[in-house]
């Protein structure tokens, strides 16, 4: 067994996730690179996107800048958003998303922290989140620092619809959470009510721990549990080659680790892209 | 046929109070040297629609200009959250409308195909619906269930930049489309700016990848290096470091008047020389 | 004054409609030349398509089958379907449409000769006719043989909205009738109630031979009308040098004279279509 | 991942009463090869789906095959009406279903969209609500207008043809490319025949071009001519020789089942051997 991070052992854990005929987006670094080794591995079938709205069948190089134009060195098939939205409808789309809030229900949220109208922090808004939430049957998200802010009792907005009343009504499974991976472990929401349950922790971790780290009671806690299965060699491989300047860790760094890393990152990386897609021409 | 207008000779066509809509999408191919234009212009009391927003948000936002401002998402991707953003968001007489991706796109759909509203199941279930009074809810007459109705959009003004142009108004996107053509379609007026102007015959023999029809534009302007400091696939990535530089200039009033000063009160020619000059640029940020 | 053909007189009389920055269909060999004549002369801002669905900025030649072979050897603009329905509810976009039938309010009809259900005669479908008369602020109108059987009292289907109460109601003004050029006469539905009335009559047709070959009285025919204007000589020869096979002639037409004239065109189209457009090459 | 199948095993996975949308327009890029392959598979109590219909309905009706056909058009263009299809609006127990053409194209993209309706103005004050019980009337929620409510239609299978194809299942069209995208994105199952099959690194290179993206296909078969009679720009042209010898053979019985002998019940490389064979076809027809 090679020695493996977390960041590794969450990719490998997100692309076991991935299976069939869909657009897989890859807009975040752990999304690309789970993508990528699912297509490898178990999924060959996956057409994996170079950024939400630009190319399909490439090879996704994670980087800061140059997703859209592996697009253009690696001839990928140029989409249209509306391409996008309607592979969504028609639930041909997979993405991991990755919220700030995400509540018991698996209700997301990364529109505002404290009341939307006058946010104590105002983030992005709710971008494609209310699409995918009402249209696809499997729903991931991943959080990479799971604690009582991020795995919350109840989000303070509902940018993605988790389970409950209003969605059975409303929208029935569709677009229902189906799998939430963190830092500390794998989590289904079919608990009572649709609530966050256990599948599996990563190895090493505790279920108080976890249940420390989250504000609400998790269901069925003194439960035994899986461990979190490590990823192989393959895995491993495919990921550290896809990324070699390492812009997955970014996502788990802060202050000046990551000021650092971003730029060393953001130096090289067009070197990187040329060195991995040697330019070919049109037709 | 000649549409071929410089920057300020499209601002001076914009009213106070106009709404815009803005192509792009966060930290590609956003239309900044005519957003830098119409920041110059003094126009205020303005209307912004996007559908994934980004500088160009967060600058006119900081500028004091906006009254008003319909998005999905307005952020930095990579950078994180778009500060002038934030604050206006947290702490200010700005009203925003949070819409979604799709129903952005729907809004301007609508507006195009001259229906008052398009129906769709996104938003259900969120607290989009509940914050937002534009929408309504319908019940479909086939078989009674319960949509959204997203109302059209209808802008006066759309700004876009792409790869290439004709002189006619044609134009080229290489990368990403975005929402860009139908920006062009649901306003009224529509600006465009362009790496390069070629030749009509020369322009269509890009194909498909002409995605900008002539029947929707008003003017054209050849502005080289036009979405900086967002990226324009195939040609240049974004400026991280100078939208670090950005970010950094928002932090305090003195700062930000002296990147005002600098980055946005000179013409577009001052701008690459502040940027350190074409040839600088081309080291820095060609693929 | 250079000699002309009826055939001439109507394209050039169609052409003086167009103006603007417009799609314009070239369904149509009269279609196609009316715009390219406008283009050439009074109009240079249009956008001349190939056929309706293919190609933008193209000087059409007309042809029987090679109508998006156009777009391809003069490097038109590719089009989508949507893209014309879009320039259709966005008013940028005209068309001469060619009915079956047409009435005293200017409805139109090439769906069906008798009841719908059980036609004396099906022709072809509504085809895009409706959403053209809901859209656009002028619609253009023409009819070969001007006879009792195609300008009628009352169409037997409306495949395209006349004027009428139901019209005013649910649409207004948008997508009325603008004109109608016949063999016989240019018309507008500017009379009682949006009924037909006389623009202008060909020259040497009399007043009486068209309320005799008209299906209901014409208002205001003891009236004095102008004459259609005869085609220029910069016309005629816009139209000759684009249309060197005649395939206008071939829609007035009939039996084995059209049979013959169909085959000869048939075969000689793709000869001529390659001296007019050597090929050049794509990027 | 290899998505290729002969027409034949194409056709034993449809059903007899299955609606079938089919692409092309006319006499432009209709799957011809693939409609007499479903001819022969003995199918019946189909209903077809087509915006502007021409050959490929009117072989299937002439056959006794079809229940119900929705349409906007069908006919054969220059060349004028479809003879059966005319008999058979005349007086037959088919059942007919005028629609038009956005309004196909906006039924197919509720589907795809999945919503139950999409509204619009087109068909207001025109006989085509009269006769078309599909379609209701509905008030939009903001200003109170009249529009058209036009239903999803949910083909359970398309068959497109398309100028190339990799082995799974993105398409090429470099002609127009009519409503074929609509029609693959709406239908359960999407058919695709093709004029040669591409390696996919070699298909990508087409760009924008390549408008049917294969998460939406099912199958591909390599069928050269494959929309002959009908034309496949920029290759060939449509083979009005040959129709004009069908609408020939349409006139009695007799004629209609030695044409039938020749030209459907017979596999795809007799087709061609009849029509005079490959090198004959692109002396007469190749542009």
């Amino acid at each position: 067994m090679m020695e493996y991070t977390l960041d590794e052992l969450m990719i490998a854990t997100m692309a076991h996730q991935f299976s069939g005929e869909v657009m897989v987006s890859s807009v975040t670094a752990f999304g690309a690179l789970a993508a990528l080794v699912a297509k490898k591995t178990h999924a060959p079938e996956l057409a994996v996107l170079a950024t939400p709205e630009s190319g399909m069948e490439v090879t996704p190089l994670p980087t800061l800048t140059l997703g859209q134009f592996l697009t253009d060195v690696q001839r990928g098939i140029p989409l249209t958003m509306e391409e996008i939205f309607d592979a969504i409808f028609c639930d041909l789309f997979r993405i991991w998303i990755n919220p700030a809030q995400i509540d018991q229900f698996g209700n997301v949220n990364i529109s505002a922290i404290g009341p939307w109208q006058q946010p104590k922090v105002a983030l992005v808004g709710s971008r494609g989140i209310p699409e995918d939430t009402s249209h696809l049957s499997q729903i991931f998200y991943y959080v990479l620092h799971h604690n009582p802010r991020s795995v919350v009792s109840r989000v303070d907005f509902r940018s993605g619809a988790g389970n409950g009343p209003e969605r059975d009504q409303l929208l029935g499974r569709s677009g229902a959470p189906t799998l939430l991976v963190t830092d500390l472990g794998v989590f289904t929401f079919s608990g009572p009510g649709g609530s966050m349950a256990i599948v599996s922790l990563h190895p090493g971790v505790a279920a108080e721990m976890v249940q420390e780290r989250t504000a609400f009671p998790i269901a069925g806690l003194t439960d035994s549990f899986a461990i979190t299965p490590e990823p192989t060699t393959e895995e491993l491989e495919i990921i550290r080659t896809a990324d070699p300047l390492e812009v997955r860790k970014l996502e788990l760094l802060s202050g000046d680790k990551a000021a650092e890393k971003f730029v060393a990152i953001y130096e090289r990386e067009r070197q990187a892209l040329h060195v991995a897609w040697p330019t070919r021409s049109r037709i | 046929m000649n549409k071929t207008l410089t920057a300020e000779a499209m601002m001076n066509q914009i009213p106070d109070g106009a709404s815009i809509t803005i192509g792009g999408s966060s930290l590609s191919r956003k239309p900044m040297a005519l957003v830098r234009a119409l920041a110059r212009s003094g126009r205020k009391n303005l209307t912004l629609i996007v559908n994934v927003g980004g500088p160009e948000v967060d600058l006119l936002l900081g500028l004091g200009v906006i009254t008003k401002v319909i998005y999905a998402f307005v952020g930095f991707e990579v950078m994180g959250l778009a500060p002038n953003f934030r604050r206006a968001r947290q702490n200010s007489n700005v009203t925003f409308e949070e819409w979604t991706e799709y129903t952005v796109m729907a809004g301007l759909d609508a507006a195009i195909k001259r229906v008052p509203f398009l129906p769709t199941r996104a938003g259900l279930s969120t607290d989009v619906l509940t914050v937002n009074p534009s929408f309504r809810t319908i019940t479909d007459p086939f078989g009674g269930e319960t949509l959204v109705a997203v109302p059209a959009i209808h802008p006066d003004f759309a700004l876009i930049h792409v790869n290439y142009a004709d002189e006619r108004g044609n134009g080229v996107i290489l990368g990403d489309g975005h929402i860009d053509v139908l920006c062009a379609k649901a306003a009224k007026t529509t600006f465009m700016s362009c790496e390069r102007i070629l030749h009509g015959d020369e322009l269509q023999r890009f194909g498909r990848d002409v995605q900008i029809m002539r029947i929707h534009t008003q003017g054209v302007a050849e502005l080289p290096w036009g979405a900086h400091p967002t990226g324009c696939a195939p040609e240049y990535r974004a400026d991280l470091r100078h939208m670090e530089e950005y970010m950094e200039a928002t932090g305090d009033l003195e700062r930000w008047h002296a990147y005002q000063d600098r980055m946005v009160w000179v013409d577009h020619e001052q701008y690459l020389d502040r940027m350190g000059g074409r040839e600088s640029m081309v080291s820095r940020l060609h693929v």
